[in-house]
C-alpha cells in the first residue's frame, strides 16, 4: 500500500518569467525577416527607450515563425513593463514603418496556448 | 471597467485610409472610437468650424470588432487649438454637431481657463513640443471637480525620439500633479501602423507613473466618462433629455452614445 | 531604480501532491468545479500513437450548442428549468463577451445564474448583486448571482417573478451562448428542441494531435514537488509543457543570443512523444471521464513513468473555481496541469491570474 | 500642500588637469549629465531627469556640485554619473570624472557633511605641510571650520 501522502504548497507572487506572444506588422508585407533580425530590432528599440542599461536586459526568443512573422518572447519579471513599453513604443525596421501586435501577455508560457479569446465558432 | 476607447483618430478626406484606420482600430479591439476634426482657433472667425462629415459618406460599412459580434462604434469630436481666450465661444451652435468637445491650450492662463471654466470635454495635453509651462494644483483639481478629463495621444511618441521625450516628459509632469485620476490615453494619429491595442496603452501608461489600474481606467473608464460628460454638457446638465422616436432615427449615427435612464441621474 | 516598472500583477500557483486513492484527495472536486473548459491537452511521452482507448476518449467528448441572440428570460422560463436546470447539469456561457468589457453570463451545473454586468446594466436591472471584488473603488462592475435551484425561484415563486421582470422588462438582456448539458444514465439532452425557436448550431470539440520525436524530458520524482536536485520543480515543469506546446525548439542554433532556454535537468531523451489537444466548450463530467481512463492506461508498461494533462479554463468566465469570481486585467488564465505518475501519485498545479481567487 | 521631495547629490568632480578647474560652470554640467542619463537610460531615463533635475551650486575652485534630482528618479541619476568622462564648454572637452559623496535630503545636510569631509581632508594634509606658513594656514581653517560646525551658522559658501 501507498504511504499516506498529502502535500499542498502554495506558490504566489513569484513568477520568475513573463510570455509575451507578439506579431510583427510591415508596412510593405513581403519583407522577410530572420529570427536574428527580430531580437535585433527589439533590441534597438530597448535601447532608444532605456538606453545602453535597458538594452544590456536579457530576453530570450523562443519560438518565431517566418510566414506570420509571429514570436514567443521570454522575459524576467522585473523587465517586463520595460520590454512591452519599448516594444509598443517601435515605429521603424529599416526606414519602413512597423507595428508589434501583442497578442498576448501571461506568466505562465501553457497560457498562451489555450487563449479561449482565440476560440471561433463559424455558424 | 467598461469598453475600450480611442477619442482621437483624426479626420482625413481620403476615405480609403480611413476605412483602414477604423478596421485596424476595430481588429485591436476598441469598440468606440472618435474621429477628431481639427480647429485651429482664429479670433473673429475668419476660419469657419468645419462641419463633420456625415458617417454614411465615410465609410459603406463598420468593421466588427474583434472577438465581438456587433460593428465598432464611431463617434465626432471637434478640437479647437486655443491660443487667445476669444478662439473659444460658449455655447456656439457649431459645437453643437459634434458628440465630444476639446481644447488645447497654449499659454497657462488659457489652460487655467479651460480647466476651470471652458464648457469642454477633453483638454489635450501638448506631447510634441516642451510645454510651455507647468501644471500647477488649482486647475487640475478644478479640471477634476468639473469631470473634464485630460487627453495625451502617444503616436508621436512612436514617430520621433525627441517627441517621445516630450510625452513622457508632459505627462510625467502632468501624473505628478494629479496622481494618474482623469487622464485618457488616445493615438492621435491617422496611420494605421502607429496605431495600438488597448493592453499596450495600459502598459505604456505605466511607464507615465499610472497604476495598472489606473492605467487601463485611462483606455476604458475615463472614456465612458467622457462621453457621459458631452452628454450632459448637450442636454442641459443631464436634467432634460430628449430621445428620437424610433421610426425617424437612423441607427447609425442618429441616437444618442450614453445610456438611455439619464434622466433620473442628475 | 525602476521600482514602479518592476511590478507585475499578482498571480497564484498552488501544487498539490497526493494519491489517487487517499482519502484527503481532493482531485475529483478540482476538477469538478473548475465549469468552464476550453482546452484539453494530454502529452503522452513514449509512444509514438496514443492508446485506442485514450483516443476514443478523447474524440468523444460531447457537442455544444452555440444559441444565438438568446434573450437571457429564456432560461428563467418552466421548460428551459425543468428541462435543464433540475436535470442533471447544463453549462452556459456567454460567448464573445470579455469580462473586462462587456457584460458576461453563466449558467452554473449548480443552477446558478451569475452575472457579471457594468453599472450600468446593474442600475437598470433592479437586482441584487456585489460589486465585483477586483473593481471596489469606483465599483465598475457588479456581480448577480441568481440561485435558479431556490425554492422562491420556482416559476411563478416570487423571486422567479422578479428576476423575469428584471430580464424582459426593465433591461432585456441577451448574449450569444454556448451551452452544454450532462444527464445521468443515456438520457439524451433536451436542448436542442427546447431552443429551437432561436438561431442555433451544434459543435463538435476540435481534436489535434502531434508526434514529437525525440524530445528531451525533465525528471520527474514523486515526492519531490518542492523541485530538489534529482527532479525538476512544478514552475519549470509548466515552462517546459508550455514550451512543448508552443513548439520551442530544444537545440540551439545560435550560441545563446536568441535564446536561453533549455530543458531542465536532469533529463531524459525519449524516442516520441504524442501531444494531443481537444478544444471547445467541454464538460467536467467528460473531463472526469478521461481522468478515469488515463488511470487505467498510465498502468500499462511500455508508456512514460508519467503522463500530463493540462485544462484551460475559458479567459473571460465569471468564475473560475466553483462560484468564486473571476476577471481580466492582463490575462485571465485559469488552468490546472495534472501529472499523473505510474504508481498513481499524482501533481495537480492549478494557476490563476491577477483577477481571481486562490485555487481551492 | 505636499512638499515635493528631493534629493540632493554632493559631487566632487575630479579634473586631470588643475588649471582647467576654474573653466566649470553649472550649465555645461547640466549637459553632462543629461547626455550621461541618456545614453545608459535612453528617451526614459532622459525624460525622468528633465522635471525637477538643476545643478543647484558649482565651486570651480574645489569641484564641488551640488545635484538636485526628484526623489523618485535620483538613482537612475546616480547610476549614470559614473559613465560622465568629459565636459564641454565653450567648444573645448574637459576631461573629468564624477564621484559621488554623499547623498542627503536637504542641501543643509548636505553642507554639513560637506564642512566634515573638508576638515578631514585638512587634517590629511596637514602633515603633507612643508613650510610653518601653510601649517599655520592649514591649522586656521580647521579650527574655522569647527568653530563654524559648533556654532551651527549659516553661511554662504566654503572656502578651505
Amino acid at each position: 500500500m501507498q504511504p499516506a501522502v498529502f502535500e499542498r504548497v502554495v506558490v504566489k507572487n513569484s513568477p520568475v518569467y513573463q510570455y509575451m506572444k507578439v506579431s510583427l506588422v510591415l508596412e510593405q508585407a513581403q519583407t522577410k525577416l530572420t529570427a536574428v533580425e527580430l531580437k535585433h530590432l527589439i533590441t534597438t528599440g530597448l535601447k532608444s527607450l532605456y538606453g545602453e542599461v535597458g538594452a544590456a536586459f536579457p530576453f530570450d526568443l523562443l519560438t518565431f515563425e517566418e510566414d506570420t512573422l509571429t514570436a514567443v518572447l521570454r522575459v524576467y519579471s522585473r523587465g517586463l513593463v520595460r520590454l512591452w513599453s519599448s516594444i509598443t513604443l517601435l515605429g521603424f525596421f529599416q526606414q519602413q514603418r512597423c507595428a508589434f501586435r501583442v497578442l498576448q501577455v501571461s506568466p505562465y508560457l501553457l497560457a498562451l496556448t489555450g487563449n479561449s479569446r482565440d476560440l471561433a465558432l463559424d455558424s | 471597467m467598461s469598453l475600450f476607447m480611442d477619442l482621437n483618430l483624426p479626420f482625413t478626406a481620403d476615405k480609403k485610409r480611413l476605412k483602414t484606420l477604423l478596421e485596424t482600430a476595430a481588429h485591436l479591439g476598441f469598440s468606440t472610437v472618435a474621429i477628431n476634426y481639427f480647429h485651429e482657433g482664429q479670433s473673429k472667425g475668419k476660419k469657419e468650424i468645419p462641419k463633420p462629415t456625415p458617417l454614411a459618406q465615410l465609410v459603406d460599412e463598420l468593421p466588427i470588432v474583434q472577438g465581438k459580434s456587433r460593428p465598432i462604434k464611431v463617434l465626432n469630436r471637434l478640437t479647437i487649438l486655443v491660443s487667445d481666450a476669444s478662439h473659444f465661444r460658449h455655447n456656439a451652435a457649431e459645437y453643437r454637431a459634434y458628440d465630444i468637445l476639446a481644447v488645447q491650450p497654449t499659454t497657462e492662463k488659457l489652460f487655467h481657463a479651460a480647466c476651470m471654466t471652458f464648457d469642454v470635454d477633453i483638454i489635450c495635453i501638448t506631447v510634441t513640443e516642451r510645454l510651455p509651462f507647468f501644471f500647477k494644483r488649482a486647475p487640475i483639481n478644478g479640471a477634476r471637480e468639473r469631470g473634464v478629463m485630460f487627453e495625451v495621444c502617444y503616436a508621436a511618441a512612436i514617430r520621433d525620439s525627441t517627441m517621445r521625450r516630450y510625452t513622457l516628459t508632459n505627462t510625467l509632469a502632468l501624473v505628478e500633479r494629479n496622481k494618474g485620476k482623469n487622464i485618457i490615453v488616445s493615438s492621435g494619429t491617422d496611420k494605421p501602423l502607429e496605431l495600438r491595442g488597448p493592453y499596450d496603452i495600459t502598459n505604456l501608461a505605466q511607464l507615465f507613473g499610472m497604476s495598472e489600474v489606473e492605467a487601463k481606467d485611462g483606455v476604458s473608464s475615463n472614456c465612458r466618462s467622457v462621453l457621459l460628460h458631452a452628454e450632459t454638457r448637450k442636454t442641459a446638465c443631464g436634467i432634460i433629455y430628449t430621445v428620437k422616436t424610433p421610426n425617424d432615427s437612423q441607427p447609425k449615427d442618429g441616437p444618442p452614445l450614453a445610456k438611455k435612464q439619464k434622466t433620473s441621474a442628475s | 531604480m525602476f521600482k514602479q516598472l518592476e511590478k507585475t500583477p499578482r498571480t497564484v500557483l498552488v501544487c498539490e501532491r497526493s494519491h489517487l486513492d487517499h482519502e484527503k484527495a481532493r482531485l475529483g472536486t478540482h476538477v469538478e468545479q473548475h465549469f468552464f473548459n476550453h482546452k484539453v491537452s494530454l502529452l503522452v511521452p513514449g509512444c509514438d500513437r496514443l492508446p485506442a482507448e485514450l483516443d476514443a476518449a478523447l474524440n468523444s467528448m460531447r457537442s455544444f450548442l452555440l444559441v444565438r441572440n438568446l434573450p437571457l428570460s429564456q432560461l428563467l422560463e418552466k421548460e428551459f428549468l425543468d428541462q435543464a436546470v433540475y436535470k442533471g447539469s447544463t453549462y452556459g456561457l456567454s460567448y464573445q463577451t470579455r469580462i473586462d468589457e462587456d457584460n458576461c453570463y453563466a449558467l452554473l451545473p449548480n443552477g446558478k445564474l451569475v452575472l457579471s454586468v457594468d453599472k450600468d446594466t446593474y442600475e437598470t436591472l433592479g437586482l441584487e448583486g456585489k460589486p465585483s471584488q477586483y473593481q471596489r473603488r469606483p465599483a465598475g462592475r457588479y456581480v448577480v448571482s441568481v440561485d435558479l435551484k431556490d425554492r422562491t425561484m420556482s416559476p411563478g415563486g416570487k423571486g422567479h417573478q422578479r428576476v423575469v421582470k428584471a430580464l424582459t422588462e426593465h433591461t432585456p438582456l441577451s448574449c450569444d451562448l454556448l451551452l452544454s448539458q450532462h444527464l445521468p444514465g443515456d438520457e439524451s439532452p433536451a436542448l436542442q428542441s427546447l431552443l429551437s425557436n432561436h438561431k442555433l448550431s451544434e459543435h463538435r470539440p476540435r481534436v489535434s494531435s502531434h508526434v514529437m520525436t525525440s524530445l528531451p524530458c525533465p525528471t520527474l520524482v514523486t515526492s519531490h514537488l518542492q523541485g530538489e536536485q534529482q527532479s525538476c520543480d512544478p514552475q519549470s515543469f509548466l515552462e517546459w509543457l508550455g514550451a512543448v506546446d508552443a513548439g520551442v525548439t530544444f537545440e540551439d542554433q545560435s550560441d545563446g543570443y536568441l535564446s536561453t532556454y533549455e530543458c531542465p535537468q536532469p533529463q531524459t531523451v525519449v524516442d516520441a512523444a504524442v501531444r494531443c489537444s481537444v478544444t471547445g466548450l467541454l464538460l467536467p463530467e467528460d473531463i472526469y471521464h478521461l481522468l478515469d481512463v488515463l488511470r487505467r492506461s498510465v498502468l500499462e508498461p511500455k508508456l512514460a513513468p508519467w503522463l500530463a494533462l493540462t485544462v484551460h479554463g475559458f479567459q473571460d468566465s465569471p468564475v473560475s473555481w466553483g462560484t468564486a469570481e473571476h476577471g481580466f486585467l492582463s490575462g485571465g488564465e485559469n488552468f490546472y496541469t495534472l501529472v499523473l505518475f505510474q504508481n498513481l501519485d499524482y501533481w495537480i498545479c492549478m494557476a490563476t491570474g491577477p483577477h481571481d481567487a486562490c485555487p481551492p | 500642500m505636499v512638499r515635493v521631495k528631493s534629493r540632493y547629490l554632493l559631487c566632487e568632480i575630479h579634473v586631470s588637469d588643475p588649471s582647467k578647474l576654474l573653466l566649470l560652470e553649472d550649465r555645461a554640467i547640466t549637459a553632462a549629465v543629461k547626455d550621461a542619463v541618456t545614453s545608459a537610460h535612453g528617451d526614459y531615463g532622459a525624460a525622468q531627469c528633465s522635471i525637477g533635475f538643476s545643478v543647484k551650486y558649482v565651486n570651480a575652485h574645489t569641484g564641488i556640485l551640488f545635484l538636485r534630482c526628484p526623489k523618485s528618479s535620483y538613482r537612475l541619476i546616480w547610476s549614470a554619473l559614473p559613465f560622465i568622462t568629459s565636459v564641454e564648454r565653450k567648444g573645448r572637452r574637459i576631461s573629468c570624472f564624477l564621484s559621488c559623496l554623499h547623498v542627503g535630503g536637504t542641501i543643509r545636510t548636505c553642507q554639513k557633511f560637506l564642512i566634515r569631509y573638508n576638515t578631514q581632508q585638512l587634517h590629511r594634509m596637514l602633515p603633507k605641510c612643508k613650510t610653518q606658513e601653510e601649517k599655520d594656514q592649514v591649522r586656521r581653517a580647521i579650527l574655522s571650520s569647527s568653530t563654524y560646525m559648533l556654532k551651527g551658522k549659516e553661511h554662504k559658501e566654503e572656502r578651505d
